[in-house]
């Protein structure tokens, strides 16, 4: 199971999805539309690495954060 | 790491602070960059969420960037509410040379802005509203969106 | 007017005193840059002649241009002895956008180095050599040299 | 008469002497050896503000001023 944590304004708390890659994780999360309406604005972090490839593999206990857009100062 | 603040942060402290402990370290320019909470909009406050394992892994990238120039970087930052004419971000930069300090002051927080993981909300009557029109997607945003 | 200290800048009063006055009026953005004495060349000390008038003209000229910003100018400077790790100048700029701070910090000090009227000269055993070799002849420069 | 006065690193007293403009001015300087090498190096300020033109005429009672390279900070 992989941890998915939904950062900031998203506001939604985090769920454990079966996915063995980003790809796979994009495909169950456009299914929500309390989330999907957020993909296309957030960068995501596996680990707390932020990734730029659909292609990363996931693995069981891996933690993925949507980061929504950013406003700091 | 990012020293983080409940509530506004101490300005005149941290900067003495960080002066005390650099001042005799032989670097020769010291600039800071402080922001505060403008009135405006009917705000009472702003309040941030940060997201403190990916701040302090961006902020390292930064601090080391910087270390190869001889030089040494600080930032704080607050969490929760920050009311109007306090402030919530702090950041100094020392360095032997005052180029270095000048340049890498302007693109540290251009990039703060960019990509530092906090997001910003307006507090009106009590109420937390995400500033949406004032955020920034940050670098690689859209990933999850693409398609197979 | 700069504020013109006899010997060492008190930095941390003096950053404190700037923030203080100005925190609550409404500026996003305050930037700083305070210049360090720094040790080599075997000095103990830097040390400063100001041509007070025609600095305070420069200084003003430069006030009016970051009013026109809607942003706020202060500067103090030593006159006389300044020992090696203590400072010599700082400057802060006030200003409701980020973007007008961060640039005008930029080229007010390039242009303090290079137009400000003061001198320089390392103390080493006790004794004042001017700073020839890091001094930079002002902007018109070399009028009286010129024939008729 | 004009007052000149030399600044910083120059060392000199004021002088004060007979010149109706800066060009007179630049001719009396020239022959002092002194004042010479500081020439090519200073800018010239009448009166508190500096002037880049050798047409400047000067009126008894003016202060001329010899500003050679500065270094602050």
């Amino acid at each position: 199971m992989v941890k998915v944590e939904f950062l900031g304004p998203i506001g939604k708390s985090p769920v454990e999805v079966e996915a063995s890659s980003l790809a796979d994780l994009a495909e169950i999360l456009k299914k929500d539309p309390e989330v999907a309406r957020w993909l296309e604005s957030s960068a995501v972090a596996v680990n707390d690495k932020v990734v730029e490839s659909l292609d990363v593999k996931l693995h069981s206990g891996d933690r993925v954060s949507l980061l929504p857009p950013v406003c700091g100062g | 790491m990012v020293l983080v603040c409940e509530g506004p942060i101490d300005v005149e402290a941290l900067l003495a602070g960080w002066y005390c402990a650099e001042h005799n370290r032989n670097y020769g320019a010291m600039v800071t960059f402080v922001g505060t909470v403008r009135e405006e909009g009917g705000i009472e406050a702003l309040s941030f969420d940060i997201y403190r394992p990916l701040l302090d892994r961006w902020f390292l990238g930064w601090k080391e960037r910087l270390e190869k120039e001889g030089a040494l970087l600080e930032m704080a930052h607050s969490e929760g509410d920050v009311p109007v004419h306090t402030s919530s971000f702090a950041c100094a930069i020392f360095s032997p040379k005052r180029r270095v300090a000048l340049q890498m002051l302007d693109a540290f927080v251009e990039d703060f802005k960019a990509n530092a993981p906090i997001w910003k909300y307006d507090v009106i009557d009590g109420k937390r509203i995400y500033a949406a029109d004032r955020s920034t997607p940050m670098a690689g945003s859209g990933l999850l969106a693409k398609g197979r």
